[in-house]
């Protein structure tokens, strides 16, 4: 493995996609959203998992992109894939069990893992109506595992999300809407959930008995106290194991030169 | 030999009347039947009810020109050009669009138990969100749901009797009128070779009760015909067809251009406010035919657009800029 | 790059134990894996539970052998090379082997639930018929129905509650341990290009928890994801892969060779019997291997049933004669 | 049209066929089996009915076959083809209402229309299984109207069929197995049913009231009563039209000469 980069080398971005890159394994399938999932997911591709499986949710299936997509939709995906198709095709397959990992973005997000990509406010009088669920609760519903990547604010990690769109550890069960654990309303489509949680501030897991989110590491110069400040729940920093490894040199290059050299998802940092 | 399926723009657009239930071919920014889309707004359609597995572009123009009365979907954005549907959103906060929310994969699966003829698909995706929450029936609440065209429920629960599976979710058919599509090429006879992904266009020309398909190029039939395997859609299930080059821009199509960003870009920067997406609809749409537009966006701009063969994208395109 | 993916003729049937359940690619006398029968036949295999959208000829050779102990199914024959499955039929009446009858677009429907992760598929056909009549669930008569692998139910009813469609026939995901394909092409990392028809081939495979490709030929991977939207079956489903040209015969592969016609009327002809049966296995089996039985066949006969490539058939083979 | 046939110029396949292709309107959209039934259709294809669309169960879409498949999984039937897909996408447009009609066969038959390919005696102690299914009732089920092609001896057309394989006009409802009216148990995916069977001794449908089989015409040389001793049950011969139609010239020529040379499905005349 190469040099870490030193702190003026890398951006937060970098940061996040490098750490974001690091959730996956090698040979594992995984499913990749638009933006910054994507160029980590191509970046564990290009360094540690060669041999992971892409899954775009378009419709192509073990692509192997030579350069970074625009969009899942994008006539970039589809070079070099083991096949194109369609959505069909790609929710079949996860909800088959085949998903080993999704990564996936969010608006807000509950100390279970709850994530809203829906509306900001009452959905039935929403002051902000957003994209909607996407795949999001499809990924997160059939995957072993899913990482959400989001930008750390405090309006952002909350008691309740104004509306569940992809469940996590605790959800309701209709039509009353109590909280019940998740496996116990997946029934055998039960196969995991999130796993990670990486925001601009830290990196963020869940316990396995009471399925709420501690703090794992904390990005460089943030403090857990700090963090659990920036959470409108009570956030567990009793586990805390340290500092968020940074980027290496190489991971640095391969998204700058290799994957994202027009800066379409990832800024460069002005050097000097 | 059979009846000619060839009409006209205009007379594309004519085929959906105000009230019609409709979807699209596509994926967000990609193929979407722009061409015809612009159409139904010079040609002031109203009340239409739009089912679609995700939104895009094109939903946005609807949504801004007011023809829209309800979407049915999980998403509308511009992708990397434009974060989210604020036209969308600007209907929905002033209750001029009824929004049903449901999951992409839903979506999907409703498309394709239209498509199979099944009243209903079986699924355990988004079990525990809100997407399922009773109080957020939004044509059930506008009291729309009259068993024909739209289903008398949302969704329903059950539990799997086979294997114990556990909680299943069934979620209606998507029954739609008219699907329109936009695609590489169609036949004389309808038949229809998509490349590249092909998203969900085979389940929604199957699922509609009317197929009209907008190809860069009609082609002879026999030429579709002599390698059966690599087709998409059936003859028999297209009833219009048209040639339009070009008439998915701005949104992009396989192997033959790239989504235009910059087109993209300015449209989700000037259409924030109703007042922002007349000016553009005026600018772009109002007054203006296929031609026209293509015209004014200019050949400069369209060759670069223009994909590459070999690798079926633009090199040249640097995805709407900085 | 990845794990290889090969195995041996001889591997692949040693991957199937007594008692799997098991399905396979291509349909009645079309694409069925016979030299992966073959060897199963050589290798004694016992109390299979065979599952398949339609049988064939391999289901006859499985039966005749005393391979299977169930057979979920609609159809058994030779297609017009013999108009019945003898061998399946007198294992019957013996009660040898459980039969559980199913439409064929239930079958289908069934491996497409099991495809795409359901655990049962929603569907109108057969209504009314003896296939639904609850006296004749076999595997329910036989106290097999446990609710693991094989369904506690052999179908259910149900009143579509979305729009009033009516009685639904539930059927359960066909859930079967390994899928058994034989193909043109597959590549080295396991994706699959199927010519022509792909009968029920995408989602048998899926369905599957293993599934063995066996190709006409193995070719680069790199050449297949050249045209991806041409592919069938994607790398990840695919466990192992193996080479064996006419691996096929006597059935047919599109645009490779026909139906070995006479070859199964042999059969049929002289497998009434299961003292026939035996003597057709020691002849054509027993004490073979693949390219001893090539030799065996000749090159006279494979030359005359060699498809002519623009036309995917053979223009030589008069379909079995009079 | 060329002029019919003179009675020692065809034999009852080339009657039957010709019969059954007469079935067939113009731009209809057809699913055929194998055998006699495709020979039939594709004589329609090339006289009175050059726009039908025919569709082949194992996946084989508005397919135009220069000579005849042997089945329907032939590569002969891909030729011309509009799309070449799966029994997925075959059942699926049948289920969808797209199917006009569908051409079939069996081994019995019963006064409703009820047609048996499974089994002859009891199901739980068969004296002879039979194929199976097959697409039988699938196509039964979904196509605006079919046709069944059988041989006609009495022991075929029977009081009641050991084994409803196919639905006619009145079906058994489950659990209990009471007999009612076809109609009452599709719901809205009723769209018709038998319209009629060709047999060796003539051509039979069925009253749109009480579901009934009635005698339509007697093949040549057939007298009425001749054709309802032949039937178990009490067959309406109150309605006859007259003589099945024979063959034409061109029908025959188009049989034997363009189709089915080398009378794989049907056997030619021998003159003289």
């Amino acid at each position: 493995m190469s040099e870490f980069a030193k702190p003026e080398e890398y951006g937060l971005a970098d940061l996040l996609c490098s750490a974001a890159s690091r959730e996956v394994g090698d040979n594992e399938i995984v499913f990749a959203g638009t933006g910054l999932p994507m160029v980590a997911i191509m970046l564990a591709q290009n360094t540690h998992a060669p041999n992971l499986k892409l899954i775009f949710e378009a419709g192509t299936l073990d692509g192997r992109p030579p350069e970074l997509p625009t969009s899942v939709g994008d006539a970039r995906c589809e070079m070099g894939a083991s096949r194109a198709s369609g959505l069909y095709d790609a929710f079949s397959i996860a909800q088959r069990g085949y998903v080993d990992l999704g990564f996936l973005g969010g608006a807000e997000v509950d100390q279970y893992g709850n994530v809203n990509t829906t509306c900001i406010g009452d959905y039935l009088n929403p002051e902000l109506r957003l994209t909607g669920s996407g795949g999001n609760p499809d990924i997160n519903s059939f995957a072993r595992r899913t990482v959400f990547i989001m930008v750390h604010e405090k309006r952002r990690f909350v008691e309740n999300v104004s509306y569940i769109t992809s469940p996590g550890w605790r959800v309701k069960k209709w039509p009353g809407g109590d909280i019940v654990p998740r496996q116990q309303l997946y029934g055998s489509a039960y196969r995991g959930g999130p796993s990670a949680v990486i925001s601009t501030a830290g990196v963020f897991r869940f316990d396995e008995e009471s399925g709420l989110m501690y703090l794992d590491t904390c990005h460089p110069g943030k403090t857990p106290s700090e963090i659990r400040d920036l959470c409108q729940f009570d956030l567990d920093i009793s586990r805390v194991k340290g500092e968020t490894a940074v980027p290496t040199r190489e991971e640095l290059r391969i998204i700058h030169e290799v994957l994202d050299p027009d800066e379409i998802f990832i800024p460069k940092v002005k050097k000097g | 030999m059979s009846t000619d399926k060839r009409i006209t723009l205009q007379q594309a657009a004519e085929i959906i009347k105000d009230g019609s239930s409709l979807t699209f071919s596509g994926f967000t920014i990609w193929r979407r039947p722009m061409a015809i889309v612009f159409e139904l707004i010079r040609q002031h359609r109203k009340h239409l009810h739009l089912i679609e597995v995700n939104g895009g572009s094109h939903t946005e123009f609807l949504a801004g020109a007011g023809c829209l009365d309800i979407w049915e979907s999980c998403w509308v954005g511009h992708e990397l050009y434009g974060k989210y549907g604020a036209n969308i959103s600007r209907k929905v906060a002033d209750k001029q669009i009824i929004v049903e929310d449901y999951s992409h994969a839903e979506m999907m699966f409703r498309f394709a138990a239209a498509a199979s003829g099944a009243p209903y698909a079986v699924t355990q995706t988004s079990l525990g969100t809100d997407i399922h929450n009773p109080e957020y029936d939004m044509l059930g609440r506008a009291g729309l749901r009259d068993g024909k065209r739209i289903a008398k429920h949302k969704y329903q629960f059950t539990e799997d009797p086979f294997f114990g599976a556990g909680s299943q979710v069934l979620i209606p058919a998507a029954k739609v009128d008219i699907a329109v599509l936009c695609v590489q090429q169609v036949g004389e006879e309808g038949t229809v070779r998509v490349n590249g992904q092909y998203y969900s266009d085979p389940e929604v020309a199957r699922a509609a009760d009317i197929t009209i398909v907008m190809a860069e190029e009609i082609v002879p039939e026999e030429y579709l015909r002599r390698n059966a395997d690599q087709n998409t859609i059936v003859s028999f299930e297209v009833n219009h067809i048209l040639e339009c080059p070009f008439g998915a821009h701005p949104t992009g199509m396989f192997g033959r251009y790239d989504v235009d960003g910059a087109f993209l870009k300015d449209f989700y920067g000037r259409t924030r406010t109703q007042e922002g997406f007349d000016e553009f609809a005026n600018e772009w749409i109002h007054g203006q035919n296929h031609l026209n537009y293509l015209e004014k966006l200019g050949f400069q701009r369209m060759l670069k657009l223009k994909a590459n063969s070999a690798m079926n994208y633009s090199p040249r395109e640097k995805k709407g800029g900085k």
